[in-house]
């Protein structure tokens, strides 16, 4: 009788030095004298996004700390899952890490607004590679407003959203068009954008709109499908991210389906094309993103050699980021406050030759960009941007 | 409701194929309740193994790339065999092993109901997150086999040979379990047991032998399933068996759980209605369809259409 | 055969009343100062990488322990298995959002709607039903906790997929701050509800109510013919579980600032369910050990975390299969509540 | 004495087609101990789990006290004064002797959830009486030194006079009995029957199942006895001990089959 408990408690103790243990040695490593935060989704079912995004900050701090020795800057991991939920259990703790100077990210909308208020409170300067929802730079929505600390490269949604719906009835003579979106905080929000200008749009009919399942724990879209088909639409504008995109492009052209697919820089992925395979050819793409290949074949093969895989979404962007922080250190400024100045004040030269300067809530001054592409030959090939 | 009216024999076509994955997968749930009187939960991950099984064969054991060439005449056809047989088998040892995992101790412990059921709740994440890790959680293309060419409008419904295919081979399929359990040796051990365990004991039937083929059984439909599934919709996820999972233990439940009959006309009855459902109310609200449908049916009409009480007294 | 559980028990039964006492307001005392413990360098150990160590207690360590609390009322003493336990988390922390960012009530005064809702909610699902048997309510409770996931992430009007933000932190409370720089007062008034859920289940064990629910788990027919109302004491069950995971979720819309749908999927549920089963299922000290433990550790060891789910899904399989009680089982031998002595009238 | 206290008229059950009981009359009167006997599978039980309304009947009427009985809750049966106990012993395992007494006796309790929580004067008061009148009752049956043991941990003949002790736990005037002297030796057959002649004189009212024909022959005051679910006698023991239906019934059987 005595012996069970004293199983348990040996297993109890057991468990507890280990734990021990391994935090210990979790804890150890190499120390840096600055540490910058790449925050997005590393874990979770988007951690697709966050790895791209990533692996470009990785190359951009790889470069930096092999040209400065002695004044290595550290990167510390903030996975949010890329959910606001996610980001409401790490923020504190990022934000109280004074360690940390800048942040990368958030990557997601969700995710950025949940962060908000730990970092505004910490006073802590973040430049989004990928958040492009509208109010997280607008003032006048304050639960969503994530100035004066808050900086984006891409340009906004509601810049995007009419962009996409231009591109995608350009040249046709009497659109038919279906909207869908995958449920998700950024497909509904671009859904809406798109669905506006549509209806501003002389001479478009909008046949109607669907959601398909954004958990993509079901691959069926059938019904949607017969909603497009019952509509006699020929142009269909896609709001999500690409994984569900791939398969609903499949089905749809599987179904017979011989119209425009459009779709936004959730789509604008080299997964999309793996995914959809041909069904994919033909499809025309926004983004506000550009593409890592375009600055030239010799960095692209140093990326590829440094992180061991090829640029991925938003590369261009986080690498951007990135050294728009690394920049600042390198003009002395090492406190959260110095490097916010910083960032306000300066201007800072793109990967793609392009002038970076923020304006004060936030976006990226002047007009911003949106590239359109098309999927040919099984590549997404840049058809430049959409004025 | 417009597109209901115009569009109906195409939702009635699609339905059907929907229901007709869901009459297998529901196989699963209803051969195992048939003999344990407990729900195998881990089945909808038994269908997404099943589902992955067919990727891996024909993307790379075949060396089928994503978009790769159609297959024509024999290739196409040994391929399609290698993958349907080849998603039943792994299908069928994985829900074996469940078994052997999650129930088969406990049944000799002779715990309470609700320990056999944690455990395979366990089991079905171990699977689904394992599948997720290996994946790093991203959906999976299946390369296109069977070239997805339309045979015919008939009624406005465009016929499609993949979905053809499944409208034909999956009701062959299930009639031969039917036969098979009414008419084998193993079959009518199967029946024994479910019928009562403690006589079919004393008749020689060894219970564990024929709980683990009850398994390999439900494993193999459910296998079988997840190839045509893949055929028609050509792409996988780790967690794509939540929904489907539920979809078709709510058809179970619907025809009557633990009845073979019940699982045919439940799964098509389910795919018709949540096909109907999405095309009027929206596709976002499939998934609560089927709830609905679920606790409708296990209110007002809890032993199903076909009948065996799910409520049975034990006194 | 003995355990630890029981062991504990004989020392406890052992001890007078002024030791008793003591040892209870120590035990308050070392769990109210646990925030502190990051602190100093003996105990900074407990520190976690990333995410703030006095957060985490509140969220996920402190909420999972209050929410396996609740769903053990419903598992471990009625023995009826909710896998959508989480829909009454979202009820609790949409009723906290809505009414905190269109009312002017504060968390204060929107406490007691959210609960009341949440339990409003379980008896809504849990008339129809709690007549069906354990593996038909699962997979029922797992609909409903979908359900109200879905619905929420399809209404516009709550924000969609987007959640709701900015919602208020509550006024201040005897002196103590709330606030997101002041994570401490969530813990304690997070460590207040663990306290009163812990004084209602041992309350309600010992009595009538504790013995239906003891009895309709172990054999409900039988329960029923002996002449217990077992639909009611079920129902009693069900909502007094949702209560707490209502409470739960109003706090933590209220701390977190933040809500979206995501934070309420079927995971959830199943977390919640890992830490009743793992520490021991019906044992409340099991529960509140499991909770701590499966809610902490990926905190703690953040390469867990990315095989957090895989871990819970071993959990459940290995302590069902080892040690189906759990790793503090529930107790083995009762004494009855008053002895023939106490009868005899001595203490009166 | 002759008044009634359970009536059974015409009751008849069927089992998708199987006829289980068929027009079944008979009636117990108050304070009596009437043994029902009969061939396995005659229907015995299915009478018991009629009455406490496991099943409901197909046609026909249990009358209670003079009140039809018929689609009553189970629980509500129980409260009205019937309680049984179980071929297959029912006792929750994992409670003690005195608990599975305790939440029996609850039947009659008024304290209700919050009453419990809140531990108020008139709680206390009911649980005080509660376990005062489980512990006479376990002393009555005579296994009150085992209740605080856990029921499953009981020694067999301890588990079975504790289901009766149960049953009488739920204040019922009637108990239903089911075979509760199954597995017992002849000298614990002997003390089971002096207990149920005892409960008898306490003032409850016995009906019986049991095998066991010199158990039967001692204490019944009257036997019924079923076969293919019909009534075919219903006597004085002596009497029904030389009826020739009833023996041809039991033919091949041995009389004192257990």
């Amino acid at each position: 009788m005595k012996l069970t408990s004293k199983k348990a408690i040996g297993a109890i103790a057991v468990v507890i030095v280990a734990i021990v243990a391994v935090s210990l040695v979790a804890t150890k490593g190499t120390s840096y004298s600055y540490y910058i935060a790449y925050q997005g989704p590393l874990t979770g079912d988007n951690k697709q996004t966050g790895l791209d995004e990533i692996a470009g900050v990785k190359y951009a701090l790889a470069k930096y700390n092999e040209a400065h020795p002695k004044a290595q800057i550290g990167l510390k991991q903030v996975d949010d899952q890329g959910s606001g939920t996610g980001a409401s259990v790490v923020a504190p703790g990022t934000a109280k890490d004074k360690s940390i100077i800048a942040i990368v990210g958030p990557a997601f909308s969700g995710a950025s607004i949940a962060s908000f208020p730990y970092y505004r409170a910490a006073a802590l300067p973040m430049i989004s590679p990928s958040a492009t929802k509208v109010t997280l730079t607008d003032p006048a929505v304050k639960s969503d407003f994530g100035g004066p600390y808050f900086h984006r490269i891409p340009s906004k949604d509601d810049k995007q959203g009419p962009s996409l719906a231009h591109l995608a009835i350009k040249g046709i003579k009497s659109p038919v068009v279906y909207s869908v979106n995958d449920q998700s905080s950024y497909g509904v929000g671009l859904d809406g954008f798109v669905q506006s200008t549509l209806k501003a749009t002389p001479g478009v009919k909008v046949a109607g709109d669907d959601t398909v399942d954004g958990a993509n724990t079901t691959l069926d879209f059938s019904a949607t499908i017969s909603k497009i088909k019952a509509g006699n639409a020929n142009v269909v504008i896609y709001s999500g991210y690409y994984a569900q995109a791939a398969g609903f492009v499949k089905q749809l052209r599987n179904a017979g389906y011989k119209g425009v697919f459009a779709s936004g820089d959730g789509t604008y992925d080299p997964g999309f094309i793996t995914d959809a395979g041909t069904a994919a050819e033909g499809a025309l793409l926004t983004a506000s993103s550009a593409v890592f290949q375009d600055a030239g074949a010799t960095i692209t093969a140093d990326f590829t050699k440094v992180i061991g895989s090829a640029p991925g979404t938003y590369a261009v962007e986080d690498y951007d980021a990135t050294n728009i922080l690394l920049n600042c250190i390198d003009q002395g400024s090492t406190t959260r406050d110095a490097i916010q100045t910083c960032i306000n004040k300066g201007s800072f030269k793109g990967l793609m030759g392009n002038t970076i300067s923020f304006d004060a809530n936030g976006d990226v001054a002047g007009t911003g960009f949106i590239n359109s592409f098309v999927v040919t030959g099984g590549a997404i090939k840049s058809t430049g941007q959409i004025k | 409701m417009h597109t209901l009216i115009s569009q109906f024999w195409q939702l009635t076509f699609s339905g059907a194929v929907q229901g007709f994955i869901y009459v297998l997968i529901s196989l699963g749930y209803t051969m195992v309740y048939g003999v344990l009187r407990m729900i195998n939960f881990a089945n909808s991950e038994i269908f997404m193994v099943g589902t992955f099984a067919t990727v891996v064969i024909t993307r790379d054991l075949l060396g089928h790339p994503a978009n790769g060439p159609d297959l024509h005449g024999a290739t196409l056809i040994f391929t399609m065999l290698l993958c349907l047989l080849g998603s039943m088998l792994v299908s069928g040892l994985v829900a074996m092993l469940v078994e052997l995992l999650a129930y088969r101790r406990l049944r000799s412990l002779g715990t309470n109901r609700l320990a056999p059921l944690i455990s395979a709740i366990g089991m079905s994440i171990i699977l689904s997150e394992s599948v997720s890790l290996l994946t790093e959680g991203r959906a999976v293309p299946d390369p296109e086999v069977l070239h997805k060419s339309s045979l015919a409008t008939i009624l406005g419904a465009n016929i499609r040979i993949d979905q053809l295919l499944v409208v034909i081979v999956a009701p062959i399929m299930f009639f031969s379990l039917q036969r098979f359990v009414n008419h084998t040796r193993l079959g009518k051990g199967i029946r024994a047991v479910s019928m009562n365990e403690e006589t079919a004991k004393l008749m020689g039937i060894n219970i564990n032998r024929v709980i683990s083929i009850t398994f390999l059984i439900g494993g193999l439909m459910t296998g079988a399933s997840a190839f045509f599934f893949e055929t028609v919709y050509e792409a996988t996820k780790f967690n794509i068996g939540f929904n489907i999972g539920i979809a078709a233990f709510t058809a179970a439940v619907l025809g009557g759980i633990g009845n073979i009959r019940g699982a045919f006309v439940g799964g098509l009855a389910l795919g018709l209605l949540e096909t109907y459902a999405s095309a009027v109310l929206g596709s976002q609200w499939k998934a609560i369809t089927v709830f609905i449908v679920l606790i409708v049916v296990l209110l007002f009409r809890p032993n199903g259409l076909f009948g065996e009480a799910v409520q049975q007294t034990r006194v | 055969m003995s355990n630890l559980r029981d062991q504990g028990a004989e020392f406890w039964a052992k001890w007078d009343r002024p030791r008793r006492v003591t040892f209870v307001i120590a035990s308050i005392a070392v769990a109210a100062s646990l925030p502190f413990a990051g602190n100093f360098s003996i105990t900074n150990i407990l520190n976690t990488p990333i995410s703030s160590y006095q957060d985490v207690l509140v969220y996920p360590v402190g909420m999972f322990v209050l929410m396996a609390l609740g769903l053990n009322i419903v598992v471990g003493k009625s023995g009826m298995l909710d896998l959508g336990y989480v829909a009454f988390f979202a009820i609790g922390a949409y009723s906290m959002a809505i009414l905190g960012t269109h009312t002017h009530l504060n968390m204060w005064e929107i406490f007691p709607i959210g609960i009341a809702l949440a339990m409003f909610a379980g008896v809504l699902l849990g008339i129809p039903t709690l007549r069906l048997r354990g593996d038909y309510l699962a997979i029922v409770t797992m609909g409903f906790g979908e359900i109200v996931r879905i619905t929420a992430l399809n209404t516009q009007k709550i924000g969609g997929p987007n959640g709701i933000a900015n919602i208020p932190s509550p006024p201040s409370l005897f002196g103590l701050k709330f606030n997101i720089s002041h994570p401490n007062s969530f813990f304690w008034v997070v460590l207040v509800l663990i306290l009163l859920t812990i004084w209602m289940i041992r309350r309600l064990s010992i009595r009538r109510p504790g013995r239906a629910w003891e009895a309709i788990r172990q054999d409900e027919d039988a329960a029923e013919l002996m002449g217990v109302p077992t639909l009611k004491y079920k129902i009693w069950s069900f909502v007094l579980g949702a209560g707490v995971g209502g409470a739960a979720g109003v706090v933590y819309a209220s701390k977190a600032i933040f809500i979206s749908p995501d934070a309420f999927t079927f995971n959830i549920s199943v977390l919640i369910l890992s830490c009743v089963v793992f520490g021991g299922i019906g044992n409340i000290w099991g529960v509140v050990l499991g909770g701590v433990f499966l809610a902490y550790l990926p905190e703690r060891i953040r390469f867990i975390s990315n095989a957090r789910q895989l871990v819970f899904g071993i959990v459940l399989v290995l302590v069902m299969n080892f040690r189906p009680d759990g790793i503090l089982p529930r107790k083995k031998r009762e004494k009855a509540l008053l002895t023939k002595d106490d009868l005899g009238g001595k203490n009166d | 004495m002759t008044e009634k206290i359970l009536e059974l008229k015409n009751l008849t059950k069927n089992f998708g087609g199987v006829v289980a009981l068929n027009d079944v009359n008979l009636h117990v009167n108050k304070q009596e101990i009437l043994a029902l006997i009969g061939p396995n599978g005659a229907g015995k039980t299915t009478v018991f789990n009629m009455i406490t309304g496991v099943y409901q009947p197909t046609s026909g009427e249990i009358i209670f006290n003079n009140k039809s009985i018929v689609g009553k809750k189970r629980f509500e049966i129980t409260k009205g004064g019937i309680a049984r106990t179980f071929q297959n012993i029912r006792l929750w395992g994992d409670m003690t002797a005195l608990e599975n007494v305790l939440t029996a006796t609850d039947v009659h309790s008024k304290s209700g959830l919050v009453g419990s929580l809140f531990g108020s004067i008139r709680s206390r008061k009911t649980e005080k009486e509660a376990t005062v009148k489980a512990h006479e009752i376990l002393e009555f049956i005579g296994i009150d030194e085992y209740g605080d043991r856990l029921a499953k941990n009981l020694p067999y003949g301890v588990q079975r006079r504790l289901e009766i002790a149960r049953a009488m736990g739920t204040g019922a005037e009637l108990l239903l009995l089911d075979e509760p002297a199954a597995g017992f030796n002849p000298a614990e057959k002997v003390e089971l029957g002096n207990t149920i002649k005892k409960i008898r004189d306490a003032g409850y009212t016995v009906l019986l199942i049991e095998h066991d024909m010199s158990l039967i022959m001692g204490i019944s005051d009257r036997v019924a006895v079923l076969d293919f679910g019909v009534k075919i006698a219903d006597d004085l023991p002596s009497v029904v001990q030389n009826d020739s239906k009833v023996i041809e019934a039991y033919l091949g059987v041995p009389t004192d089959a257990s």
